[in-house]
């Protein structure tokens, strides 16, 4: 307990995040299923936007707004770091497009080949 | 061009496909006169009776006789006698005892691929008179009816002694100017050529083998 | 100008009529010595004038096309003209024919020309067995040609030139000087390719007069057939000198000549007399082999007398 | 107003983004009302694009400064903001041009869904942000929007194979810019910026493991885009099965884009330069060598831009390691400017043509226009000129050169040459492999063509037009020496728009353009290149009047030969040896394209384009040797080499020896003088050839004479000389195909000239030169009467023939004084040449090589005895009795060429001082005159005189037989009457001997020419194909694999780097 609570929470969240990659990486290289493997690159992404999220995060620091409570000569010292939340905002946008393309991809080949098993798409080699 | 006919200067080697009277030579043999000047001529059968090149074309068993000769025992290199494998070059035709009608047909082609003057010298009884083949049925008898002979050597067989000496007999003849069997040939071709179709069945070369 | 071109031609029909002469007298001569051999008397010394005179005593020829007929001119023209090239007998002005034309190398290349016409001459007659005959010749000359060029190398690096008057000229002052005795790996190279260029036994079967009538000339007769014995007389001759002189010291008189070239033959007669054929195939490997190795060798020992 | 308007806002660069996004709102709209109307706003969209991106391009070029676009008014780092620079512009301008072109050729497919189109227009917007943007989160954000877009457009097609590469491709990427996201953000979080001139100011910041892993991330995830060896099997997939258009745009739109950023990125990746290096340099070389067994068409084309990415990520490390920054626009551009519209246009074809095996592109073997699309965007692909590649690859080599990168160099080479390989494999695959050129094409049986109409060849044709245009700028950009080197191209274009009309009219323009162009580019050479000049031109022409025999069409026939021969005089002018090498190449292809002409041509033009190649690239590195060396490109400064002298004149004279088909390299040799129409045969051998001969002198002259005599090389070019003379002959003795037969021969001949060449003494090279001038009479000769047979009698094996004396005697009187003056005999020309080189053999101490001369002179008898036996004497064919003579047309030259023999070989004189004093420069004189005599230190040689000897001894017998003739009556007899063991023959055939006429040879010596080389080669091939399919194991089309390598290329690069210590 003690421990976890020495902690700064960003490294928390950024081996959390680290862990999620790693998770979702191997769900994608293990698992045949084209679903489940959309379901390892969402975890992947999701764990790239806490390590994001966590690389701007100032322990004890407020929220970036310039004002009375936080001088400007202060800022970069106590305000949170505002860039890497705005940028996460944007990744997890294209996260949920690509993702959404995934399942959409995903949905044709059903149709087209009544499988989601990967390994029988591999017509085209060598 | 007009081959199929026969007349004075072409034959018409009928015994021949159309295809085939393209390939061979279809021109009626002519006779050759002696050279105008008579030394010439004299020094010319000199040098023939001198140089007398014979055909190896063993055609019967008188061949076996034909073969001691060149053997140090008789040695007709002294005379000038040779052997020629072809009958471009050769100018005496021996024809070594019988003749079947078969080896006829070959005798009649190599005799007029020898170029004149040529002899012939008929070598033993059966081309005389067929001897012991004379009721023969593929066997001719009477060789003359289908080419000149210049020499008989009559024996059956003849030994290589007497070979030699109807070659020295021949020498004499020729030095005399009196071989023109090759002439006679051509003189009375379409005879020769009559009796030899007559006996050859199966022709199929040209009438005159160039 | 013109004069001494005539004293010239005049000179070489000279030379020319004394080496055919004298290599239609060596063909009976050696005619003879075969007879003995085998016990017979043999054909008389004329013989081969008779033959050649009968043959343009006949009265009828054939002719196949111009190719043909011009065959046996081109054989003997070759001849002739090799015999032109090649100086007779040292230091005499009337034998030393055009040699002032060319070396060495013309007389070698210029012995083709007369293979080369007479094979297309036979070529056109048609006959299969000409064109055997030529193919299996020209085969065999590929093959002797190797140790020959083997050994006119090693001689021409021996004297340094290309020229048969030089190299005759080196030659003289007695018989040690001669190239047998100063050089005898590349006469010994030479003289077995020299066996090979006579035409005699063992290989002599582009001639094969039993397997495929006499081969190149089956289908010549007549008049054709005496230039071609005439050439054969000429050609063997000169061939005989050029040996001479390359190898043996050359010649400063006739009688001299005529000794030497004797002897030159007889090794090619001793040897055709004892041995019998080798199949063309076999001829070539031969030469390949123990000849060439011998042309190798003449030409290092060559160098090394050079150096030393 | 309204131009202020015009040029600030809406041709403003940003205005492209404006464009694409306000045309991708109103698609939608106007889709509404009717589809034509948005395909319009769509196109007005793209070319929009392409014309802000010109404009301010062309702005740039001539000088305005470069555009920064900021966004949000605030300045960087701390906005995002856009780079309009000359890079950028030239980038952007291509990758919008290709994109219109693109979405013309798929227009059928993008109006199938209105989304399609907008989606076209994200894409191509995503990459234009790709290469502009100057934010590294900003260059994420785009390279997902273009992928985003790229995958929608993939799906367009929605069958099983398409939707499964995409899917992989989306695992693939998504995986990759998921790294690149983590290394973004490591990177800000040790800068502090996202802004990519800031991060790279502030660099020293990037350090530690996390510094190290998030340059890595960044650097690799981007090169995984570019689709590296061997993590790209996901692109291979997307490649071969998505619509050409969309193909074509990744391969050379996105693969642009991430090239790009990569090139933005590079200034923090100054420590993996040698790894990119490597990547690239792997990449380019495997990939080819895989594409060797590669049959589905569309697949090679990924394979070949995999490669192509490779390379261009080669050349761009190895430039910034070379600090030849300046030289990225020539090179890198080159080179990416030429595989963008090459490999596109490459891609639309194939999706026109739409045939996916390569044995089925036969189909458009009858379709002249598309072959020759085809055969430019190959030709380009390859860096022939004279398309950018060309002068982009000649500079990339040449700065390897300084750089002493000799490995790079071979890879280049061998990639390039493997890339051929394939290429022109296919394009034989095309040309259709047995067509046949004499006429009666309409009986065989023609496959069903490819039906395309000119709308969809359009985007094609103006790539193509593209690739002359920028080749002819780069030219410029070069110092080329223009118009003249560009002049045979102009003469074969101008030929080709009259190639509609008959034959014989055709063929008589190509002279006059021929005769009009050779003199202008050859009348101002002196010395030797003017001797040459006449040969090759001059000798050119004269064989090239034969050409009119034949009076059909020949499409095509007529122009390639005027490029051809023009390339001739165009080398010979050459001042440096990138012009040297201009001419070359271009010889190279319109030669191979003359080959493919050929009845049987395809296969063997494709052994001999291979074979060229290599000489050429041979041939290019010792230039960039001499280069490096020397640091000029003059030719005459060749020599001023210092001690790399020998290794360049090994590569040089190896380049110039394959081209003159030398011992064991030789086997293009007999094909493709076999299979090439007649006429052409002769001009390969009596004047093609002899451009190898010209090189070789040119190198020896520069390179041998004026450092030291006695260079080691030459003695090994000797002996290869006199090998090929003798292998030559042996081959061409057992050969029953006339033209093999003569096509061997010439090899062998040339063989001799070789060793002349390697003497380096003034005799050796008069010799050479003199055979030369031989080679071209003997040998034009001998193949026009081969043409002329082969006319007659349609028939090429000489057992076939025979007897044709008699229909055709000039031909034979022409043949046979030809084969004397080929064999040596005097007293023709022959004669003196093998007499000089003997002599100066003996007088160089060659003797070994001496005594092969004189065997393969011996050996040369037999085949030459047989062509005139086996063909013209001998039995007469019964089908051939009715035979005319050939064509007085053909007759001609062949009689100018023997009254030239005739001419020289009485009067040496004639042709040697010329010869000798074109050495003078190098060598001094050391022919001595006595009159008509030559003398050497050796012999003496008195051409006149010995004329006269032979002339006498041959006219004597001549007159003496004449004489006896008339003794004799002489009967004129038919082929049958011959002896024939006193039986008649039967058949001309069974009389007839000629096949297997030297087996008694062959039984005695045909060991030595069993044909070695050819297994050897076969091998080679055999080689590289068990190797490409080792190499390729890695492509077992599954996506979980490919999302695996990916992953291990991570890890790999790290490990490669150093691991996480460093």
């Amino acid at each position: 307990m003690s421990i976890l609570a020495d902690l700064p929470i960003s490294l928390i969240v950024l081996c959390s995040g680290l862990g999620l990659v790693l998770i979702g990486l191997w769900g994608m290289l293990t698992q045949r299923n084209m679903i489940r493997m959309i379901v390892g690159f969402s975890l992947t992404d999701t764990g790239v936007h806490m390590v994001m999220v966590s690389i701007g995060y100032v322990t004890g620091g407020t929220a970036p707004i310039i004002n009375d409570a936080v001088p400007m000569a202060d800022a970069v010292n106590r305000v949170v770091d505002p860039v890497p939340s705005a940028l996460v905002l944007t990744a997890i946008v294209i996260g949920l497009g690509v993702t959404a393309v995934m399942l959409s991809y995903a949905v044709r080949i059903y149709k087209a080949r009544k499988t989601l098993m990967i390994d029988e798409c591999t017509e085209s080699k060598w | 061009m007009i081959k199929s006919l026969s007349t004075e200067d072409t034959l018409e080697n009928a015994g021949l496909t159309e295809e085939e009277q393209q390939l061979f030579c279809n021109a009626r043999p002519k006779q050759y006169e002696p050279y105008p000047i008579k030394a010439v001529e004299d020094f010319a059968n000199w040098a023939r009776a001198n140089s007398l090149w014979i055909l190896a074309f063993g055609t019967g068993c008188g061949a076996i006789e034909l073969r001691p000769l060149m053997t140090a025992r008789f040695d007709a290199n002294r005379f000038g006698v040779a052997g020629r494998p072809t009958p471009r070059q050769s100018s005496v035709f021996v024809i070594g005892g019988y003749a079947s009608v078969k080896t006829l047909k070959r005798i009649i082609r190599s005799y007029e691929q020898m170029q004149g003057p040529k002899f012939v010298i008929a070598l033993g009884i059966c081309p005389v008179n067929g001897g012991m083949y004379f009721d023969s049925y593929n066997t001719i008898n009477q060789f003359d009816m289908y080419l000149p002979v210049d020499l008989y050597i009559t024996g059956c067989m003849p030994r290589p002694e007497v070979l030699v000496a109807g070659i020295v007999e021949l020498q004499k003849k020729i030095k005399q100017g009196r071989c023109d069997g090759a002439n006679r040939y051509i003189e009375n071709f379409d005879w020769y050529k009559a009796n030899q179709k007559k006996v050859i069945k199966n022709w199929d070369m040209p009438d005159y083998n160039w | 100008m013109i004069a001494e071109w005539i004293g010239k031609i005049g000179n070489f029909t000279l030379t020319l009529l004394i080496v055919t002469a004298y290599g239609l007298f060596m063909t009976a001569f050696i005619e003879r010595i075969i007879a003995k051999v085998q016990g017979r008397i043999g054909i008389p010394y004329w013989q081969p004038v008779i033959n050649i005179l009968k043959n343009f005593f006949k009265r009828t020829a054939v002719s196949h096309g111009y190719m043909f007929y011009l065959g046996p001119v081109f054989r003997i023209a070759g001849g002739i003209g090799t015999l032109a090239f090649i100086p007779v007998i040292y230091g005499s002005e009337t034998f030393s024919n055009f040699s002032m034309a060319g070396d060495l190398f013309l007389v070698i290349y210029f012995m083709f020309f007369g293979q080369l016409g007479m094979a297309l001459g036979a070529g056109e007659s048609g006959h299969p067995y000409s064109a055997i005959g030529i193919a299996r010749g020209l085969s065999q000359m590929t093959a002797y040609e190797v140790p020959f060029a083997l050994a006119v190398i090693s001689i021409v690096i021996q004297y340094d030139t290309l020229s048969i008057t030089e190299i005759v000229a080196a030659q003289q002052g007695g018989w040690e000087n001669w190239t047998v005795f100063t050089n005898w790996v590349a006469t010994l190279a030479a003289m077995l390719a020299f066996l090979g260029m006579t035409g005699y036994s063992p290989f002599d079967i582009f001639l094969a007069p039993q397997e495929i009538p006499i081969g190149p000339p089956t289908e010549f007769h007549s008049a054709y057939l005496s230039f071609m014995s005439l050439n054969r007389a000429l050609f063997g001759a000169t061939k005989l000198v050029l040996f001479m002189n390359l190898f043996f010291g050359g010649a400063t008189g006739l009688l001299e000549l005529m000794i030497k070239t004797w002897l030159i033959y007889m090794v090619a007669i001793v040897i055709g007399v004892s041995f019998p054929r080798f199949r063309v195939d076999q001829a070539i490997r031969f030469f390949f082999k123990i000849p060439t190795l011998i042309g190798i060798m003449s030409i290092v020992y060559a160098q090394m007398m050079l150096t030393s | 107003m309204v131009s202020s308007f015009f040029s600030d806002i809406l041709l403003h660069p940003l205005g492209i983004y404006v464009l694409a996004l306000g045309a991708g709102f109103l698609i939608p709209l106007f889709d509404r009302a009717h589809r034509g109307s948005a395909v319009l706003v769509f196109f007005a969209a793209l070319a929009g694009m392409v014309a802000i991106a010109g404009l301010n391009l062309l702005a740039i070029v001539n000088g305005a400064p470069s555009i920064d676009i900021e966004t949000a008014g605030i300045a960087p780092p701390f906005s995002i903001n856009l780079r309009f620079g000359l890079l950028e512009g030239g980038f952007v301008l291509a990758v919008n041009t290709a994109a219109l072109l693109a979405a013309w050729h798929c227009l059928p497919a993008l109006r199938q869904h209105a989304s399609a189109l907008l989606l076209f227009l994200i894409m191509v917007m995503g990459i234009n942000g790709m290469i502009m943007t100057r934010d590294l989160f900003n260059l994420f954000i785009f390279i997902e929007i273009t992928s985003i877009a790229t995958y929608a457009l993939i799906g367009m097609e929605r069958t099983g194979s398409v939707l499964a590469a995409g899917f992989k491709y989306i695992i693939a990427t998504s995986v990759a810019t998921t790294f690149f996201l983590l290394g973004t953000i490591f990177i800000y979080y040790q800068v502090g910026t996202l802004n990519i001139d800031d991060i790279i100011v502030h660099a020293d910041l990037i350090q530690g493991p996390i510094g190290f892993i998030a340059t890595l991330f960044v650097l690799t995830s981007l090169l995984i885009e570019l689709k590296p060896y061997p993590a790209n099997g996901w692109g291979l997939d997307v490649y071969e099965t998505a619509h050409s258009g969309i193909a074509s745009l990744i391969s050379v739109g996105v693969s642009a884009g991430v090239f790009f950023a990569i090139y933005k990125v590079l200034p923090l990746m100054d420590s993996y330069l040698t790894s990119i290096a490597f990547i690239g340099g792997a990449t380019f070389l495997v990939s080819n060598i895989i594409g060797l067994k590669q049959d589905n068409a569309r697949r090679l084309l990924g394979y070949s831009s995999i490669g192509q990415m490779g390379l261009l990520t080669l050349a761009l490390a190895l430039l910034l390691q070379l600090e030849a920054s300046s030289q990225l626009v020539l090179v890198v551009g080159g080179l990416f400017i030429n595989h963008m519209l090459a490999k596109a246009g490459l891609f639309w074809l194939a999706g026109i043509i739409d045939r996916s095996q390569l044995k089925d592109w036969c189909a458009i073997a009858q379709r002249p226009g598309l072959l020759l699309l085809l055969g430019i965007m190959m030709a380009a692909l390859i860096g022939l000129p004279p398309f950018p590649g060309f002068w982009a690859k000649w500079q990339l080599v040449m700065i390897l050169a300084e750089g002493g990168q000799y490995l790079w160099i071979a890879v280049v080479l061998i990639g390039s040459l493997l890339e051929a390989a394939y290429l022109f494999r296919w394009f034989s695959h095309a040309r259709g492999t047995d067509n046949n050129s004499m006429g009666d094409s309409s009986t065989d049986e023609v496959p069903p063509q490819a039906v395309v109409s000119l709308a969809q060849q359009l985007p094609v044709a103006i790539a193509t037009l593209l690739l002359f245009v920028i080749g002819y700028v780069m030219a410029l950009a070069m110092n080329i020496e223009t118009p003249g080197m560009f002049l045979p191209l102009l003469a074969g274009f101008a030929l080709w728009l009259i190639d509609g009309i008959r034959g014989r009219l055709k063929a008589l323009a190509m002279l006059l353009v021929v005769g009009a162009g050779g003199y202008w580019l050859t009348n101002d050479l002196d010395g030797i290149n003017r001797l040459f000049s006449y040969l090759l031109v001059g000798g050119g022409l004269l064989v090239s009047i034969a050409v009119m025999y034949r009076n059909d069409d020949r499409r095509g026939f007529y122009p390639l030969l005027a490029v051809l021969l023009l390339s001739l005089a165009v080398l010979l002018r050459a001042k440096t040896s990138l012009e040297f090498f201009f001419g070359w190449e271009l010889m190279t292809l319109s030669s191979y394209l003359l080959v493919t002409l050929g009845r049987n041509g395809v296969k063997p033009a494709l052994n001999y384009l291979l074979f060229s190649l290599a000489s050429a690239y041979f041939i290019l590195a010792g230039f960039a040797l001499a280069y490096a060396a020397s640091g000029s490109l003059l030719l005459s400064d060749l020599g001023n080499s210092g001690d790399s002298i020998g290794l360049i004149f090994s590569l040089l004279a190896i380049g110039f020896v394959i081209k003159m088909g030398g011992f064991g390299v030789h086997i293009w040799l007999p094909g493709a003088y076999a299979e090439a129409d007649d006429d052409f045969t002769a001009l390969l051998s009596a004047v093609v050839s002899k451009a190898g001969i010209f090189g070789l002198v040119l190198i020896a002259a520069n390179l041998g004479v004026q450092s030291d005599i006695g260079l080691d090389p030459t003695y090994v070019l000797g002996w290869i000389g006199i090998l090929t003379a003798t292998f030559g002959a042996l081959m061409a003795v057992f050969q029953e195909d006339i033209k093999r037969m003569v096509a061997y021969s010439s090899m062998g001949q040339l063989g001799y000239i070789v060793t002349g060449i390697a003497l380096m003494s003034h005799l050796g090279w008069v010799s050479a030169l003199y055979m030369t001038v031989n080679h071209f009479l003997f040998k034009g000769i001998l193949f026009l009467s081969i043409a002329g047979i082969v006319l007659r009698t349609n028939e090429r094996m000489m057992y076939k023939m025979g007897g044709l004396i008699k229909n055709m005697p000039f031909t034979f009187v022409f043949t046979m004084i030809a084969i004397i003056a080929m064999s040596g005999v005097p007293p023709l020309t022959g004669f003196g040449g093998k007499w000089m080189l003997f002599n100066a053999l003996m007088d160089k101490g060659w003797y070994f090589i001496a005594a092969f001369a004189f065997f393969s002179s011996a050996v040369a008898f037999l085949y030459m005895f047989r062509l005139l036996q086996t063909v013209f004497l001998g039995q007469r064919k019964l089908e051939h009795a009715q035979l005319r003579e050939a064509p007085a047309i053909l007759l001609a030259p062949q009689f100018i060429m023997i009254a030239a023999i005739m001419v020289i070989s009485a009067y040496p004189r004639l042709l040697l001082d010329p010869l000798s004093a074109a050495i003078d420069p190098w060598i001094s004189n050391t022919l001595v005159w006595e009159g008509f005599a030559l003398q050497t230190q050796y012999g003496y040689w008195n051409a006149p005189m010995i004329m006269a000897v032979v002339g006498g001894v041959w006219m004597v017998p001549l007159i003496i037989l004449l004489l006896v003739s008339l003794t004799m009556k002489i009967q004129k007899v038919e082929q049958f009457n011959i002896v024939y063991a006193a039986e008649r023959p039967h058949r001309p055939e069974d009389t007839h001997f000629a096949y297997n006429f030297f087996a008694h040879y062959d039984r005695a010596i045909g060991f030595l020419v069993r044909p070695r080389a050819t297994a050897f080669w076969n091998a080679a091939v055999e080689w590289s194909h068990t190797l490409a399919s080792s190499l390729r194991v890695f492509y077992n089309g599954n996506g979980q694999t490919y999302a695996l390598f990916i992953l291990m290329y991570f890890v790999a690069m790290v490990l490669f780097n150093g691991g996480l210590g460093s």
